[in-house]
């Protein structure tokens, strides 16, 4: 059973690797913007204190976060319909 | 037996409105489509010939022979259901001699019929009762000695209908609707002439045939031969209130058939536009348990999960749970409860609770089941397509060349659409199957995949990237669609990339284990095949790469221009009744209604408007994090209305563990669920048949959900909701489920014409349903996608780290039976249990044989999660290295298996791969047992002592 | 009765009608031709093999005479009744071979020696009555024919 | 070395044509098996080849009596074959080559102006094939009478990528053995036919469905199908058999049994010719229809056309069968009498009885008595007189015959053949059995006072419970072959009551009841 900080850990760094295969510096974007959008504050905090076991994608990520805070939206995903925006949605 | 108070035209509605044929019928001029018969001809201007063999559900066929007419000018009597009428002709439907022939047919008929019809179940509602009155049958002149079927055996085999043989007039109506509307073709007709008799498979009793209990043969039968238990047992019902299932993503619609309050019947209703009059056995029959004894009608309140339930007033349970919450929130901090959704209640309901979350407890931890289902789907189509709901509407099925399911099961899960499905494949489209296993749809009756691609379990990505090599290498894309709808540079790089010759199926053979050759010629046909429809459901994102297969399924659509059209699109069969609206309503911890996330600041202003308070504008907890918060001490309270983590969530010691560390967990359900073990309130919820509200299906179909009954529990979910944020302070005050839907209208765009009187007026509405579309949406991406170009996403296979080993050398996989629903606690409470007692572990006859196993032993399943027993079935319809079974009965604890590995991007579990080992067993394991007794101790309820008020 | 190779020999026998449309008559022959009969058994494994359902099969089987659902005498006597033979006196032969071997019209005898079998015309319309002894045909039926038949149904 | 012709026909070969053959053998001969020339009474039948080529007949022969025949002082003797009246007054157009050639001699059905009609046919563009068949005025040889030359056209109309050429080889019939002899006699002259149909509509594969009854014709058809590939290429050919179902016999059960499916007759529309096997646009059409096409297009439609009466053209090969002295195969232009059939030519009853009736058209025919024998043979003739001429089969009886019987027997045989599709056939057979039993019962036992237990009680006051008379009872037998006659979804059902109400009009006096008057069955 994982504990909390090795499951973000672990969370984080799949995020990273999924996002691999678009080069690093864009994957390191892509990942800050997808935590900035999905993760809620506390989990944020604590994975700031645990770069030092994240991969380097996960670990620039959170960095960026750190520094410049959310990325404008990397992806369709994170893109949100504006208040007035029909259509759109992002259906579990 | 056939449906009160519908009219029946005799024979099915011409499929496209040709030019208007003009001709008389006694008299009368009457236009009707070219190719439509004279029989429905007649039906359409009041006219019913007289008919038997003949109804509007099915091809005519010509054997009863009472419908016969006189046309001028052409020699005999033909009958009216099978002549297509002809510009000009005059027909006649009642002369002497005709009134003779039919005379003469129907004392045929009487000839071998039992003469009960004042005692008989169909009395009243009999086709053979009614005609024979029509043509005035006064006499059987054969008198009743002659030979007859007046002592065939009933068979009462199947827990839902009877078939009494006597009755049967041999009218094949069963045997037609058995292959033209369910195609299962169970039933034949045995010997021929006068001994011909209705037979199941090889003249079996019904429950042991290849019979998959539809109903459809029931509803199609003139007479009482086949007939609904319950209309026996209480009479013909009177009265109809058309509903929609509460069971799977299909969304089929009844007719709620009652004597009072009490329900007889469900019979699908033919204008539905999901199910288009068809049925299965969940819907069709298993209602039962809504009546069911073990449901709890009062509520309970404990101080601690090791304490006995104690029943209570609604007021103290009410009072009871809104004190907790806000005295956990102020121990604890705002963000230390949430709540989770359902997807089995209406969408009124969902929007409630998440209002309650959000404008009650102040926080966004709100989730819902659809994290554990489709929650890839909306996170890989909106990358791709930009929106994430499923593309076509189901009746699209009807114009695919090529048929692509992958990772779903449909003659299982989304039983009625797989019958539509098969109909369209007997008509030529071809098919293929991605699957580990051999479902039916691979080969069963008149339906057989052109190819199968059976992959290792976990690999899919891989399996879609390599046909995208085949696709792009050979030149197979549509280019002309890429340039003109999706992001052409985008393309380019995903081209180059799925071009790398390690992506090529030969290479990527290795891991995925299909053979190369199959492969190709799959990905040809669907990129060559004419209009390519893509299917896919729980096998494609229950994976640790759902999202990116979900992404690589789309990129394949696009790239062969199979997206904006009718009889193409990516369609997710997704689980459950209300799923889709489940999302809709803004169960996600990160979104409001309407997919707007909740820190766009306009989004937020516009709720916080209209609910007076300030909204939260971070992202809340997900499920998996609402339990690791829990076992930090970080999380106290859990609000769950229809759903139950315990049996059907990953890592059930990681849930129970969760659940254990909170303070207050509130179950509001029908049944004491497996999560109720940990809960300290209980308040009894309402079924679908008890309330007013509405579903939204997989094809994005709002549809009405009507009250049949008044709640045995006293209130409709929605009203309990209430009670409990008024307690808390909110003033909430809706009389009906419309106003809460008007209030949806208001805050969500896609549903701005979303109204009662709207569903009322068109049955059903498919979102968006805006200003721009006010009848709805049936296909997506008409002229071009929604938002801008298509998007191309490159999507690298990643192996799972569920890794197979000396320990654990085979793969698990999960997934649903026909005759249970998710964790089976309404089926399992219903006659189905006649199909399925108990979850079962398929295995290979390699891997048992070589385990020492054989068929029907108990075995033990163990992972690195944990361990449990059920017996095994050795079977070839799972490859070598690979076991299959359900969670369906929680004894089996099925879920204790299954990992902490979940979808990278939207954390759905990975309930598809799971490394274990099979071994004989010598009974349940400790988990089970210590599990047992923990559930049988926390089920003890003390009814209440003061007198009822 | 049934051989416990069953499935082997249909499914050899399906291999060979698996390129003709509409396959189930002939493999049901052939199944006949080479186990003597159609058992129950066999239903199941051809509807396996033609990717039909088992209720097809058992329609099919169930409708057509020729079909044996029980295995047939060691020797079989068809005796053509239709109108041709009647008028040329199949009636008096049709009693005297009930009587002489003792079984009636459509019926195995117990022992399970002989089948006596209507079939309704062979044909041969002109030379009634007419008779397929063991699928021989025999024609111009007489009283020294019979005594021939029994004598050769006995062995 | 002495050459010696005798048939390897399956009524021959009942009646011994293989033991003569060895003993021929024996004694030296070489031996050649043809068709039957399709005389019964002369068979077992030899002929012997002179040195100058001519053949002597003898017959009928036993094997002992081999070496009077090769020393020709045969009793038996009749010579040239042609010279019997039987055979001269014929007009030989589709059995030309029966029992003269080894039925699978390519080599003699190619001396015999075989494959000619295929040649002129693949000279022709397919329309005008269709044409002369038309011009032919060949109609529907199974019964129905429908004109070949419309139906191949409109499946030559069909638009479809897959069309079928079906022979109905599924002669059920009682007294009708035409479609047999051929099939054992000269198989390559259907293949032949089936072939140019092919090229005509535009069909590349045909399907033959024999009834299982005819082994004999089984093997001779796929053995000519094996040797005739090459000429017929690219047209293919394969054999069905049936599985002992009369009503596969209707052209629609027919197709659902090649289809491996019940043999349920169809609902029409659609027409077979636009919607038939496994949906595609089909040919069907009977072994004589398809046989009677390569003389009309080796010789000319017109050769053909010129012979006949009426509308009904060419030949019709008539069987004559039952209680009859010259039984056999009769090929003559329409519009010859039944008189002259069975009393000229059949040479009236075997048993030298004198003839009572007739039945014409198998189990589905009317019967006739002596007083209708000036009825010219021609469809419309037939059918205003209350009759058919179905697959041209005439089943004579003598004075013996029990007519109420005979109708009993019609309904049985409906009965035990109805594919129990459709109520007045499934349900009608069995209450006319039931029905005809109580007639010839009260007939034979008188009119016992029957009272039925159920109708008898007082629930059942609708129910008409004294016994009804034997007029009564015959009224309602009437009235049942109205509703089978007017209601059944095919002639299984539908024709049944030719046979009974036949019965019943003309000979009244076999069914007991007042002499019921002669109806118009109409």
């Amino acid at each position: 059973m994982m504990s909390t900080d090795q499951r973000l850990a672990y969370m984080a760094d799949q995020i990273a690797r999924n996002f691999a295969a678009i080069g690093h510096d864009k994957a390191a974007m892509a990942t800050a913007d997808h935590i900035a959008k999905f993760w809620d504050p506390r989990m944020k905090a604590r994975i700031a204190g645990l770069t030092d076991s994240l991969g380097p994608v996960a670990a620039r990520a959170i960095a960026i976060l750190q520094e410049k805070g959310a990325p404008p939206p990397q992806t369709h995903a994170t893109e949100y319909a504006d208040v007035a925006g029909a259509g759109h949605d992002d259906a579990g | 037996m056939g449906w009160i108070g519908e009219i029946d035209l005799g024979t099915k509605p011409m499929p496209v409105t040709g030019p208007l044929v003009s001709l008389t019928i006694d008299g009368q001029p009457v236009d009707v489509p070219a190719g439509t018969s004279i029989m429905r001809a007649a039906a359409l201007m009041g006219t019913n010939i007289p008919k038997l063999c003949a109804t509007d559900t099915l091809e005519s066929f010509g054997s009863c022979r009472i419908c016969l007419v006189e046309i001028d000018g052409r020699a005999g009597y033909p009958a009216s259901c099978t002549t297509p009428v002809t510009p000009g002709m005059v027909v006649r439907t009642q002369t002497d001699k005709l009134a003779k022939l039919r005379k003469g047919v129907m004392e045929l008929y009487i000839s071998d019929h039992p003469l009960d019809c004042l005692t008989c179940s169909a009395n009243g509602d009999c086709e053979l009762q009614d005609q024979a009155g029509a043509v005035g049958l006064r006499d059987v002149r054969y008198g009743y000695d002659g030979a007859n079927h007046l002592d065939a055996a009933k068979d009462e085999s199947n827990p839902y209908f009877t078939f009494d043989p006597a009755k049967c007039i041999v009218c094949s109506r069963c045997v037609r609707a058995c292959d033209e509307v369910q195609g299962t073709l169970a039933l034949t007709v045995d010997g021929r002439g006068f001994s011909s008799h209705i037979a199941a498979s090889q003249d079996e009793d019904f429950l042991s045939s290849e019979c998959v209990s539809c109903g459809a043969c029931v509803q199609a039968c003139p007479t009482s031969a086949l007939i609904e238990k319950e209309v026996i047992k209480v009479g013909t019902p009177d009265k109809a209130v058309i509903t929609t299932c509460a069971y799977c993503g299909v969304g089929c619609t009844f007719r709620a058939e009652m004597r009072g309050e009490q329900l007889v019947r469900m019979v699908p209703w033919k204008d539905g536009k999901a199910n288009r009059g068809h049925s299965c056995v969940k819907g069709r029959f298993a209602w039962g348990y809504a009546n069911h004894k073990e449901r709890i009608l009062n509520p309970m309140i404990r101080a601690s999960v090791h304490e006995p339930w104690r029943e209570v007033s609604w007021e103290e349970a009410i009072a009871h749970t809104a004190s907790e919450f806000r005295r956990i929130q102020s121990t604890y901090g705002t963000r230390a409860v949430g709540g989770i959704t359902s997807s089995r209640c209406t969408n009124e309901e969902t929007f409630l609770v998440q209002k309650l979350i959000r404008q009650g407890f102040g926080n966004n931890n709100v989730d819902t089941c659809a994290r554990v289902c489709h929650s890839p789907t909306g996170y890989g189509l909106k990358t791709t397509f930009g929106t994430s709901a499923g593309t076509q509407d189901f009746d699209s099925v009807q114009h695919s060349d090529v048929i692509l399911v992958i990772g779903a099961n449909p003659t299982d899960g989304h039983p009625v659409f797989a019958s539509r499905m098969k109909r369209r494949l007997r008509q030529g489209a071809k098919l293929i199957v991605i699957d580990p296993r051999r479902t039916d749809l691979v080969r069963s009756p008149h339906i057989e995949a052109a190819h199968h691609l059976s992959l290792r379990p976990g690999t899919n990505v891989a399996v879609l990237t390599a046909m995208a090599h085949v696709i792009v290498t050979e030149g197979l894309f549509d280019e002309a669609y890429i340039r003109e709808r999706c992001d052409w540079d985008e393309y380019e790089d995903w081209a180059a990339f799925v071009s790398e010759d390690h992506r090529s199926p030969e290479a990527s053979a290795e891991i995925t284990g299909v053979d190369p050759d199959e492969l190709r010629k799959a990905a040809r046909l669907y990129a060559t095949g004419g209009n390519g429809a893509i299917y896919y459901g729980l096998g494609v994102t229950e994976h640790s790469q759902g999202s990116s297969t979900v992404m690589a399924i789309a990129n394949l659509a696009m790239a062969t221009g199979n997206v904006g059209r009718e009889g193409v699109g990516v369609n997710p069969l997704r689980g459950q009744n209300n799923v889709q609206g489940a999302c809709d309503m803004g169960s996600f911890p990160h979104e409001f209604s309407g997919y707007r996330h909740v820190s766009d600041p306009e989004a937020r202003a516009m709720f916080e408007d209209a609910w007076g308070v300030p909204l939260d504008d971070e992202p809340g907890l997900r499920i998996p994090n609402m339990l690791d918060a829990a076992t930090d001490g970080a999380f106290k309270a859990l609000f769950i209305q229809g759903e139950d983590i315990l049996q059907s969530d990953p890592n059930t010691a990681h849930v129970a563990a969760g659940l254990a560390a909170m303070e207050c967990v509130v179950v509001q359900d029908l049944f004491l669920n497996e999560t109720a073990n940990y809960a300290h309130v209980f308040l009894p919820g309402s079924t679908f048949l008890e309330k007013d509200g509405t579903f939204t299906n997989a094809e994005r179909r709002i549809q009405r959900v009507r009250k049949v009954m008044s709640p045995l529990n006293g209130f409709a979910d929605w009203e309990i909701v209430q009670m409990v944020a008024q307690a808390m302070g909110l003033g909430w005050n809706y009389t009906h489920p419309s106003e809460i839907m008007d209030e949806i209208a208001a805050l969500t765009p896609s549903f701005a014409n979303v109204h009662y009187d709207a569903l009322e007026e068109h049955g059903s509405l498919q979102w968006p349903a805006t200003a721009a579309a006010p009848l709805g949406t049936p296909t997506m991406h008409l002229d071009g996608f929604v938002r801008g170009k298509g998007r191309f996403v490159v999507t690298d296979y990643v192996a799972t780290d569920e890794k197979t080993g000396p320990r654990f050398p085979l793969l698990l996989t999960t997934g649903r039976i026909l005759s249970h629903y998710n964790v089976g606690a309404q089926t399992r409470r219903t006659d189905n249990v006649a199909w399925h007692p108990e979850d079962l572990l398929e295995i290979h006859p390699h891997d048992a044989e070589n385990r020492g196993l054989h068929d029907g032993q108990w075995v033990s399943l163990r992972s690195r999660a944990g361990e449990t027993t059920l017996r095994a079935l050795v079977t070839e319809r799972v490859a070598p290295g690979v076991v299959y079974t359900t969670f369906h009965h929680p004894t089996t604890q099925a879920n204790v298996i299954t990992t902490d590995f979940s979808d990278w991007a939207t954390n759905c579990p990975e309930y598809k791969v799971t490394a274990v080992q099979v071994s004989p067993s010598n009974g349940p394991s400790d988990w089970q047992e210590s599990y047992e007794a923990q559930a049988k101790r926390s089920r003890r309820i003390e009814p209440r002592l003061e007198p009822a008020e | 009765m049934i051989p416990d190779d069953l499935d082997t020999i249909v499914g050899r026998l399906a291999e060979r009608f698996s390129a003709q449309r509409g396959a189930l008559l002939p493999l049901l022959h052939a199944i006949q031709e080479e186990v003597g009969w159609v058992p129950d058994a066999a239903t199941p494994l051809g509807a396996r093999a033609l990717n039909l359902s088992r209720a097809e099969v058992h329609g099919v089987v169930t409708f057509y005479h020729d079909f044996r659902r029980e295995p047939a005498g060691r020797h079989v006597v068809k005796l053509c009744l239709a109108e041709a033979c009647k008028a040329r006196g199949v009636g008096a032969i049709e009693a005297a071979l009930a009587d002489r071997l003792g079984v009636g019209i459509d019926k195995t005898r117990a022992d399970g020696q002989v089948s006596f079998e209507a079939v309704y015309c062979l044909g041969l319309c002109a030379t009634g009555p007419n008779a397929l002894v063991d699928d021989r045909p025999v024609s111009r039926l007489d009283a020294r024919k019979v005594d021939r038949i029994v004598a050769q149904v006995s062995a | 070395m002495t050459r010696a012709y005798i048939s390897c026909d399956m009524a021959s070969v009942a009646l011994g044509a293989d033991d003569i053959a060895e003993a021929l053998t024996a004694a030296g001969c070489t031996v050649i098996r043809t068709g039957a020339r399709g005389l019964f009474a002369i068979e077992p039948l030899v002929e012997i080849e002179t040195t100058d080529g001519a053949r002597i007949a003898y017959g009928p022969v036993e094997p002992e009596d081999v070496p009077a025949i090769l020393d020709d002082t045969h009793p038996n003797r009749i010579g040239d074959l042609a010279t019997l009246p039987f055979f001269a007054k014929q007009q030989r157009f589709t059995f030309a080559r029966c029992g003269i050639t080894d039925p699978l001699s390519m080599a003699d059905y190619t001396a015999h102006d075989g494959w000619k009609g295929l040649a002129a046919a693949r000279a022709l563009p397919p329309q005008a094939v269709v044409d002369a068949v038309k011009a032919s005025g060949l109609r529907g040889r199974g019964g129905a009478g429908f004109p070949t030359g419309i139906k191949w056209q409109t499946v030559l109309d069909a638009a479809s990528p897959e069309k079928f050429i079906v022979c109905n080889a599924d002669e059920g019939d009682s007294g009708t053995f035409a479609d047999r002899m051929l099939m054992e006699g000269d198989p390559y002259c259907l293949l032949e036919g089936m072939a140019i149909a092919g090229h005509a509509v535009g069909a590349s594969h045909g399907y033959i469905y024999v009834r299982s009854e005819y082994p004999f014709a089984i093997r001779a058809l796929n053995a000519a199908i094996e040797r005739a590939g090459p000429i017929l290429a690219p047209f293919t050919v394969e054999v069905r058999v049936g599985a002992g179902a009369y009503v596969c016999g209707e052209e629609t059960a027919l197709l659902e049994s090649i289809e491996g499916k019940r043999g349920q007759v169809r609902a029409k529309p659609p027409l077979p010719a636009i919607q038939g096997l496994f949906g595609q646009p089909t040919v069907i059409n009977n072994v004589l229809s398809l046989a009677a096409i390569p003389f009309i297009l080796a010789e000319g439609p017109e050769r053909y056309a010129e012979v006949g009466f009426s509308r009904s053209r060419g030949t019709m090969p008539v069987q004559l069968a039952g209680n009859v002295k010259n039984g056999g195969l009769f090929e003559i232009g329409f519009g010859i009498t039944l008189g002259e059939l069975v009393n000229d030519i059949g040479g009236g009853t075997e048993s030298g009885r004198p003839v009572r009736a007739v039945q014409v058209g198998g189990p589905l025919g009317a019967y006739f008595p002596p007083s209708m024998f000036d009825l010219a043979f021609d469809y419309e003739a037939f059918a205003a007189a209350g009759g058919l001429i179905g697959h041209a089969g005439i089943t004579v009886f003598d004075d013996t015959v029990d007519m109420a019987a005979m109708a009993r027997f019609a309904m049985e045989f409906c009965a035990v053949e109805s594919c129990g599709k459709c109520t007045p056939c499934r349900i009608g057979s069995t209450r006319g059995v039931e029905t005809l039993d109580r007639i010839i019962g009260d007939r034979i036992k008188g009119a016992a006072q029957r009272e039925q237990a159920l109708e008898a009680m007082p629930q059942m006051r609708n129910a008409k419970v004294k016994h009804r008379s034997v007029d009564e009872e015959i009224g309602v037998l009437r009235d049942l072959c109205e509703t089978m006659k007017f209601g059944s979804l095919c002639a299984l059902g539908g024709f049944t009551p030719y046979p009974v109400l036949s019965a019943l009009d003309h000979f009244p006096e076999d069914f007991g009841g007042a002499r019921a008057l002669p109806q118009a069955a109409e």
